[in-house]
């Protein structure tokens, strides 16, 4: 006996065979293939071994709630856990059987089986504990061995793409009820999508037998009327095979189109699209799934739930066997009978729990008239045959067992709503006592559940459910279908989770979870040590925790739980569904939004001439800014910044400043605004002069720094740090809009108006006065801080002579447009005055040299003013402004808080590194006590050695003496304790 | 991800804005004179209820202006959003409004809450 | 200058200039911005007025933007300082901070819908109104005019934007 | 009885076709009056019952969780276990807390599968580096094994990692290599069964609602299974802690927000020692059934609804399978979301307050789990001296408004 072709399905083109190959095996199928027909097509029943037992396991079911079914897809960058019974063949797929070595026929996991009775729940934490030091070396690599399912994928960089979609109403499911809702809402002007997971519309009417025709036609020529009659409205889309995994809060849903259904992805190609859609209301009509029932060895292979099995024959054309014992506890059986028997291959048996007064009387019929052996009020106590069933034991009303020989065991255990979008929307359940199953009670968003997905298992009553619920959006109702149905229009089941073993032997299963291979002993055992509540269970047992989140039992647990417990399922109550659905891929996920989109990239003007000129680039925040300038191939970081730093002293270096922040304030108000925002008094300050400040957070903690350029009262330019710039404009914003609403100021961001360009050295005045051959650059015409608006080509320039160098220096602000032409001005002139460019780095060390702090680095969020020694920018008279309170706190006030010194070795030689710390001795045995940390540190080509600052406790009053610090090689040093201003403490180069 | 209605733009993605904590809020208009303690309240301190919560959201990705709204910190459904300038809305028109999303997971049991309490 | 063509949306980046001021509606104001431009302040918010080569939007209660279609960045300058004498107003020259993208074509909306969340239907986003929103996570100013789409982002953030949107219509 | 367990009682069990296991712990109701009430039932809370009994001879505990045992974010984090903090106050308490990690299975007889796999923090920019080599400074003085690795050497730990090819390149990274993972839930309930053997009563399903006070002092609390009295109280309750001190006056100053996660499907091993990147919110390891337990970044605002937005899952994900080009072809099996309580310096609260009577234990944001045992430890000595062990004076609530802060997420590069 085998499986067989039933080639009247319509879904399969028999005409068109496609070659692939599994665990290196080749087979043929047919267009229209899952992977999982076309190996029951080709009589292969073991396709993978189970997780802990490592037995052997086929194919259960013919959908995404497959738990066993799982293959590795190696001509798609070896992709693991895929559901054979979803993904579609194509000509050359190559499939892999996952968890099993060295093959899938000879596992030699499987010897795992002999002590499972010793590996029970909880089986990890109450053992590998003695001796100690064996876990770490031993027990968990060997546990880490056996764990996992697939193999890892190769490396795949994504090719899928995200689309949002704002519509009225999404359908889930373009089965009956879908195709009934849409089509009765086709011609309301509301904007409506549909999803369908299959690759066709007309679920139950394509995958089984049970409605034979409706509105007096054939199924398929039904589907494909309403599909001829949407094609053409404008405000109708529908996606096919497409997945609607996630359903979040405000009618937000997240789908997953699969664009390779039964085709090789092309690489470069996009393979899958992820879409985000926002609606005003969501039918789910996503039907129902079957469920198993627990007996011995219900895990072999040839074990399969009837609907399944049903949908094996109808859509894909293949009987699986054909003659198949059937077991249920319901009246659904009757569909796939009936087929069976059109298609003369006769069950070898009917076994029912129900006693046969309950039996619908249209079902004994058809079973007496073609004489299929019959079992009333019996149930299969279990089946064997070692790798697939052989023999399936019946055991009847008066408990006799009898043995019946048979490769295919059909369940059906019963039907539940699809609820796990619905409890994803947070909507609650109520337990049905008649369909024993948890169905949609109340929903907490615009959702509304048609058809068998809301717990409606009759065909005469979808009509009114429809019309009822979707009324409101007036939509033509439907009023009444005929259907012809090969089942009794009222389903029907009686309760029966798992029956009784014969033998109860320790080493025989009724599994619950197959794919964990939880079994209802392990469920009992949960109870026994305590772990009654249902989510304690689950993750006691890991019941339901694996990729199928228990679609086809987890009800089933509750119901044995709740027995064992003798309470009410609803008492008992249901785990959480977590999203997604099914399994979602993260390069879905993550789209096209990763490497050079992952953040953007921001480059200043001149970005393409720091690249033709040896740049090397840092990151600093989304910025690319250039780090140092290689003036040949050789040269390194260090060496290109003592280049950079000694030219820039001797004669004149410029840096690229476009990045820092700059904003623009303005209004009849804006000089009381500037006082509350920065620390320092700018009432006294002349206008179009300039002045350090510095912002603090309302934590009196220093914020960003930056130069403040007065136009006049009513009117200042601030510039911030690089990465502080959005910070300090929105820090602004927010007090001027929620704190100070009355005060009338206004800023406008104009960092991206204005390159800035940092000159400074000694020779720069000789520069500029060849640039600007207008402009009086001397000390009188031109003090230090202060600024003015100048003539250049047909545009002006800002210029502001200030330095972070020390040298005597100029910030030149000019237009994008002409910047470029500026900045090649400037070498023109300066390269006889041996103006070079630098990097960032070389202007940390030369500032650093001078004795300025960079926020950030030499500040981290719990530093004062006072701390860095910048008491003289706090306007001592000013009332108030943002922060000032904290700094007289109790602990800011104290003397000896870490305070901002230089550093420089004793012995010259030695190297002082960033982040290391001051000690008081060499001894770097821990724990060492530390006085503070070095948050700078430079070798510098103008003093000769390493230098250093840092913020120690206590530390102005340490100025002079002598410490230790750590490195990172693991000793300490002795260094000197002084002030942290390196060169030019009087300012002359500043100002001369 | 929820939606919020600028009150300058309209409805948004929440992603588009950055929340600004409690509302109504008074800095000390005489910092000096509060006490070590009143101004670290000021400061540190913020109510962190569970339901009703009026706070501060700016529409940093968008207009940049600041406002505040009344959420239900156990269910995120937003009642109202309002200018800065608006008075705190009284609570009494809003609580009554039962249809909302039950606070993400299990009150008291097991996964219980989602199921109908019979 | 056309950036890219496909799949009937088209793409172009325009060289534009912007005024961009700060401040409440007032008579005066308005009054400023018509002998300056031609053109009268948008009462409501979002609203933008067109005037052949001159659009002016209301971005917010006290923010608005002017766009010129041809160049003038030369007046530009000594227009700002004239509305900036008004003290409670602050106008700042935006022509060269940012750049100018115009999309057009049938599928332009589905095209921006990879690459942004907004919500591009008429109720929520009608003709001559403007939005600022994310596109390709960069901040953007789009304005709605005659079938065609203005985006407008800071200058440093444009080469990103620009390769988003050819990538949105490769992939 | 005291349960012992190993493959012996398990064989024996197994003979019996494990039909005799005891339960773990009682499920008693709740007494009038107790020494001491702990308020919440995940592993904080239990192991405080567990040291009070255990170290400070009380007896009369009760432990009160309003949902299961470790039904919060005991068991919803993503189980990283580590101790290489900046600041000596936070150092000295994580590090306490590993040392108790350490020992933990064995003091408990339960196997909490501590797993010193090692956990890694990647440094992506210049200034990554400047403040992680501070903290590996730090570390290293006070005597906690963590050090500066190069790109090579991540290699070597993580040969699936892409270091160069990506937006924000890996420069670097801290690696601390008796970090690691734990099973969370078998945490909670080692400490419950054991606790439960001392005579703690462990109440499920009794949720706090009001905690009562007379004159200052601390007299009971009022739950859904009636009034409990005591002297003494912990609240222990992450989220829902400042919603409880309220109720006694107490102005606690957190803010709780969503904090999300997510695991893959099962894969055979690919990635040995967990890796932490702060920079762009990727926290990822490998358990030991195989799936990858991946951490995403805090939603911005207050939130009880244990559910945030998918754009921050998303952000988390981008970084993923770029940092992983394996990762390109796995899939999200589950995910789901916790409320962490948040501080201001994003350090704990492990205090006394004005309430005398009332101790709080409180503000772990996102980096409780790994505190467990030592946070347990401390806030029990806390509770029965009524005054702080050394190791947690520093995280009073007073600091707040001295402003002696312990300003981690200030001052390192490391999520919490």
């Amino acid at each position: 006996m085998s499986a067989q072709d039933n080639r009247n399905s319509t879904r399969i083109a028999f005409h068109q065979s496609v070659n692939f190959t599994f665990d290196g095996v080749k087979y043929t199928g047919f267009k229209g293939d899952t992977i999982a027909s076309a190996l029951i097509r080709n009589n292969v029943k073991i396709v993978g071994r189970s997780f802990k037992y490592h037995r052997p396991r086929g194919i259960y079911t013919c959908g995404i709630e497959e738990p066993n079914a799982l293959v590795q897809i190696l001509s798609e960058h070896n992709e693991p856990n895929i559901r054979a019974t979803v993904k579609q063949i194509y000509e050359g797929l190559e499939i892999e059987s996952q968890n099993r070595w060295p093959s899938l026929e000879n596992d030699l996991g499987s010897i795992t089986s002999l002590f499972s009775p010793l590996i029970s729940a909880g089986f990890y934490n109450k053992t590998f504990m003695r001796p100690r030091g064996f876990w770490k070396k031993v027990y968990e690599p060997l546990i880490r061995k056996a764990a996992g399912l697939g193999k890892p994928p190769k490396p795949f960089k994504t090719t899928s793409t995200q689309l949002h979609h704002h519509v009225d109403i999404v359908i889930v499911g373009g089965g009956l009820s879908g195709l009934l809702a849409l089509r009765s809402l086709a011609k309301t002007k509301l904007k409506i999508l549909l999803i369908e997971q299959d690759s066709y519309l007309g679920g139950i009417l394509k995958n089984s037998n049970k409605i034979s025709t409706i509105e007096n036609k054939n199924n398929d020529s039904w589907i494909s009327e309403v599909e001829k009659e949407i094609e053409g409205s404008k405000n109708i889309k529908v996606l096919k095979n497409t997945l609607a995994t996630t359903y979040n809060y405000i009618n937000h849903l997240i789908a997953i189109e699969d664009l390779n259904t039964g085709t090789a992805p092309l690489e470069g190609n996009v393979d899958q699209i992820l879409h985000k859609i926002r609606a005003e209301h969501i039918i789910l009509a996503n039907g129902h799934i079957e469920r198993l029932v627990s007996f011995r060895n219900n895990d072999l292979p040839g074990v399969m739930l009837t609907g399944s099995f049903e949908k094996y024959i109808q859509r894909y054309g293949v009987i699986p066997e054909k003659n198949p014992v059937i077991f249920s506890n319901n009246s659904s059986s009757h569909s796939l009978i009936k087929k069976l028997v059109d298609l003369n291959c006769k069950p070898k048996a009917y076994v029912d729990s129900r006693s046969g007064d309950k039996i619908e009387p249209d079902l004994l019929e058809i079973i007496h008239k073609e004489n299929i052996p019959l079992f009333t009020n019996a149930h299969i106590e279990g089946c064997d045959g070692g790798k697939q069933v052989q023999e399936i034991s019946v055991r009847d009303s008066e408990g006799m067992i009898t043995k019946l020989k048979s490769k295919m065991l059909c369940v059906s255990g019963g039907f539940n709503p699809d609820v796990h979008l619905f409890t994803q929307s947070k909507g609650v359940l109520s337990w049905d006592d008649n369909y024993l199953t948890f169905k949609p009670d109340r929903s907490y968003q615009n959702t509304i559940i048609i058809g068998s997905a809301g717990g409606l298992f009759q065909y005469s009553k979808l009509a009114n459910d429809i019309d009822t619920k979707l009324g409101f959006l007036n939509q033509e109702p439907i009023v009444k279908i005929d259907f012809k149905l090969n089942e009794s229009d009222n389903y029907a089941i009686e309760k029966l989770w798992e029956t009784k073993h014969e033998k109860e032997s320790r080493w025989s299963k009724s599994f619950i979870d197959l794919q964990n291979d939880v079994t209802t002993k392990d469920l009992r055992q949960g109870i026994l040590e305590g772990f009654d509540r249902i989510e304690h269970l689950k993750r006691f047992t890991t019941n339901s925790m694996g990729t199928d989140q228990g679609k086809i039992s987890s009800i089933n647990a509750l119901g044995i739980v709740s027995e064992i417990l003798d309470k009410k399922v609803s008492e008992v109550g249901t785990t959480i569904y977590r999203p997604p659905y099914a399994p979602l891929s993260f390069a879905s996920i993550a789209g096209r939004s990763t490497y050079n989109f992952y953040d953007p990239e921001r480059k200043t003007p001149i970005h393409e001439w720091h690249k033709k000129n040896g740049a090397i680039f840092e990151d600093v925040g989304q910025w690319k800014r250039p780090w140092y300038f290689k003036n040949h191939s050789e040269e390194n970081l260090y060496q290109a910044v003592q280049r950079e730093a000694l030219q820039v002293r001797k004669y004149a270096g410029v840096l690229d400043g476009s990045t820092l922040g700059k904003i623009e304030i303005k209004g009849k108000d804006a000089l009381e605004f500037m006082n509350l925002m920065y620390t320092n008094n700018f009432s006294k300050m002349k206008p179009m002069s300039a002045r350090y400040a510095l912002m603090l957070g309302e934590d009196g903690m220093i914020m960003d720094d930056g130069i403040i350029s007065k136009i006049n009262d009513k009117h200042f330019i601030a510039t911030t740090t690089t990465g502080g710039a959005a910070n300090v404009l929105s820090h602004m914003e927010e007090f001027a809009q929620t704190e100070w609403p009355h005060l009338n100021v206004y800023m406008n961001s104009v960092t991206e108006q204005f390159c800035t360009f940092n000159i400074s050295g000694p020779n720069t005045r000789l520069i500029m006065e060849k640039v600007f051959k207008n402009i009086k650059f001397d000390n009188e015409s031109f003090p230090f801080m202060t600024f003015n608006n100048f003539d250049y080509l047909d545009s002006t320039v800002r210029i502001l002579r200030a330095s972070f160098t020390g040298e005597l220096g100029y910030e030149i602000y000019v237009r994008p447009s002409i910047a470029l032409k500026l900045w090649e001005d400037l070498f023109y002139f300066g390269k006889d005055e041996g103006l070079i460019v630098y990097g960032t780095e070389t202007m940390h060390l030369l500032r650093a040299e001078k004795g300025y702090i960079i926020v950030g680095q030499d500040t981290d969020g719990s530093v004062t003013p006072q701390d860095m020694d910048l008491e003289w920018m706090i306007g001592k008279n000013k009332k108030d402004f943002i922060g000032k309170r904290s700094l007289t706190r109790s602990d800011t006030i104290r003397s000896d808080r870490k305070q901002l010194v230089g550093i420089r070795p004793v012995d010259q030689k030695n190297i002082i590194e960033e982040g290391q710390h001051i000690i008081l001795s060499s001894n770097v045995k821990p724990p060492v006590k530390m006085l503070g940390h070095i948050t700078s540190s430079y070798m510098s080509p103008n003093l000769g050695h390493s230098f250093a600052m840092a913020v120690i406790k206590d530390g102005k009053k340490l100025i002079g003496s002598k410490v230790f610090v750590s490195s990172s090689s693991n000793d300490a040093f002795e260094v000197e304790i002084i002030n942290p201003i390196f060169i030019d403490k009087e300012n002359k180069r500043l100002v001369s | 991800m929820f939606i919020i209605n600028c009150p300058y733009c309209g409805p948004r993605e929440q992603c588009e804005f950055t929340n600004g904590g409690e509302a109504h809020v008074i800095r000390p208009s005489n910092p000096e004179e509060a006490s070590d303690k009143k101004w670290s309240e000021y400061v540190f301190f913020r109510s962190n209820p569970k339901g009703i919560y009026f706070e501060r959201w700016v529409h940093s990705h968008g207009c940049k202006k600041w406002f505040n709204a009344v959420r239900d910190t156990s269910t995120d459904k937003i009642f109202k959003t309002y200018e800065i300038k608006d008075e705190r809305p009284s609570l009494t028109d809003l609580e009554n409004n039962n249809l909302t999303t039950p606070s993400g997971e299990p009150d008291v049991g097991s996964g219980n809450f989602t199921v109908k309490k019979s | 200058m056309n950036l890219i063509s496909s799949n009937s949306v088209n793409v172009k980046e325009l060289n534009l200039d912007q005024i961009l001021i700060r401040g409440l509606y007032t008579p005066t104001l308005d009054k400023q911005i018509k002998s300056e431009f031609k053109i009268s302040l948008p009462k409501d918010n979002l609203q933008v007025k067109q005037d052949n080569n001159i659009i002016c939007s209301k971005n917010s209660f006290d923010q608005w933007s002017i766009i010129f279609f041809q160049q003038v960045r030369l007046k530009l300058d000594t227009a700002i300082d004239k509305i900036n004498e008004n003290e409670k107003i602050l106008a700042t020259n935006y022509s060269e901070g940012q750049i100018y993208i115009e999309i057009s074509g049938e599928n332009k909306i589905f095209m921006l819908n990879k690459i942004t969340h907004f919500d591009f239907r008429e109720k929520n986003f009608p003709l001559l109104t403007s939005a600022q929103t994310l596109i390709g996570r960069v901040e953007c100013n789009i304005y709605n005019i005659q079938n065609k789409l203005l985006v407008t982002c800071n200058r440093s953030f444009g080469d990103h934007l620009k390769s988003q949107i050819i990538d949105a219509l490769k992939f | 009885m005291k349960k012992k367990y190993s493959i012996f009682n398990i064989a024996r069990n197994a003979f019996s076709n494990h039909e005799n296991w005891k339960k773990m712990w009682r499920s008693p109701e709740p007494k009038k009056e107790y020494d001491v009430v702990i308020i919440g039932g995940g592993g904080h809370g239990l192991g405080t019952a567990y040291y009070l009994a255990k170290e400070h001879g009380l007896k009369n505990i009760a432990v009160i969780e309003k949902g299961w045992l470790g039904g919060g974010n005991t068991g919803r984090n993503t189980t990283i276990i580590r101790s290489n903090y900046l600041w000596d106050e936070s150092a000295n308490l994580y590090e306490h807390s590993l040392k108790l990690w350490e020992g933990l299975t064995h003091d408990l007889n339960y196997n909490v599968m501590f797993s010193q796999r090692g956990v890694m923090n990647l440094a992506h920019t210049e200034h990554d580096i400047k403040e992680i080599k501070r903290r590996v400074s730090a570390n290293t003085l006070n005597g906690i094994d963590s050090k500066w690795i190069s790109k090579e050497e991540i290699k070597k730990l993580v040969p699936i990692m892409n270091t160069d090819n990506l937006r924000y390149p890996v420069l670097g990274a801290s690696f601390q290599p008796r970090a690691g993972t734990a099973r969370h839930d078998t945490v909670a309930w080692g400490y419950a069964m054991r606790a439960d053997e001392m005579g703690v009563d462990i109440i499920q399903n009794c949720e706090a609602y009001k905690i009562l006070t007379e004159n200052g002092k601390v007299v009971g609390v009022e739950t859904s299974k009636g009034i409990i009295k005591s002297k003494k109280i912990g609240v222990v309750a992450s989220g829902h802690t400042s919603v409880l001190a309220e109720s006694a006056g107490i102005r606690l100053p957190l803010q709780s927000k969503p904090l999300q996660a997510l695991v893959s499907e099962p894969i055979k091993p690919v990635i040995d020692t967990v890796v932490m990147s702060n920079a762009v919110h990727a926290y990822v390891s490998q358990s030991d059934k195989g799936e990858l337990v991946i951490g995403a970044g805090t939603d911005g605002y207050n939130s009880f609804t244990q559910r945030g937005g998918f754009d921050v899952v998303e952000d988390t994900i981008r970084a993923m399978v770029e940092l992983y080009p394996v990762f390109g072809k796995m899939k999200m099996l589950r995910q789901w979301g916790g409320i962490v309580d948040i501080s201001p310096d994003a350090s704990p609260i492990i205090s006394k307050c004005d309430v005398q009577g009332l101790y709080f234990n409180c503000g772990w944001g996102t980096g409780g789990f790994k505190a467990t045992p030592g946070s347990a430890n401390v806030f029990a000595h806390t509770v029965a001296k009524d005054e702080p062990h050394t190791i947690n004076s520093a995280f009073s609530l007073d600091r707040f408004v001295s402003g002696k802060l312990v300003d981690e997420h200030g001052a390192a590069a490391v999520a919490h």
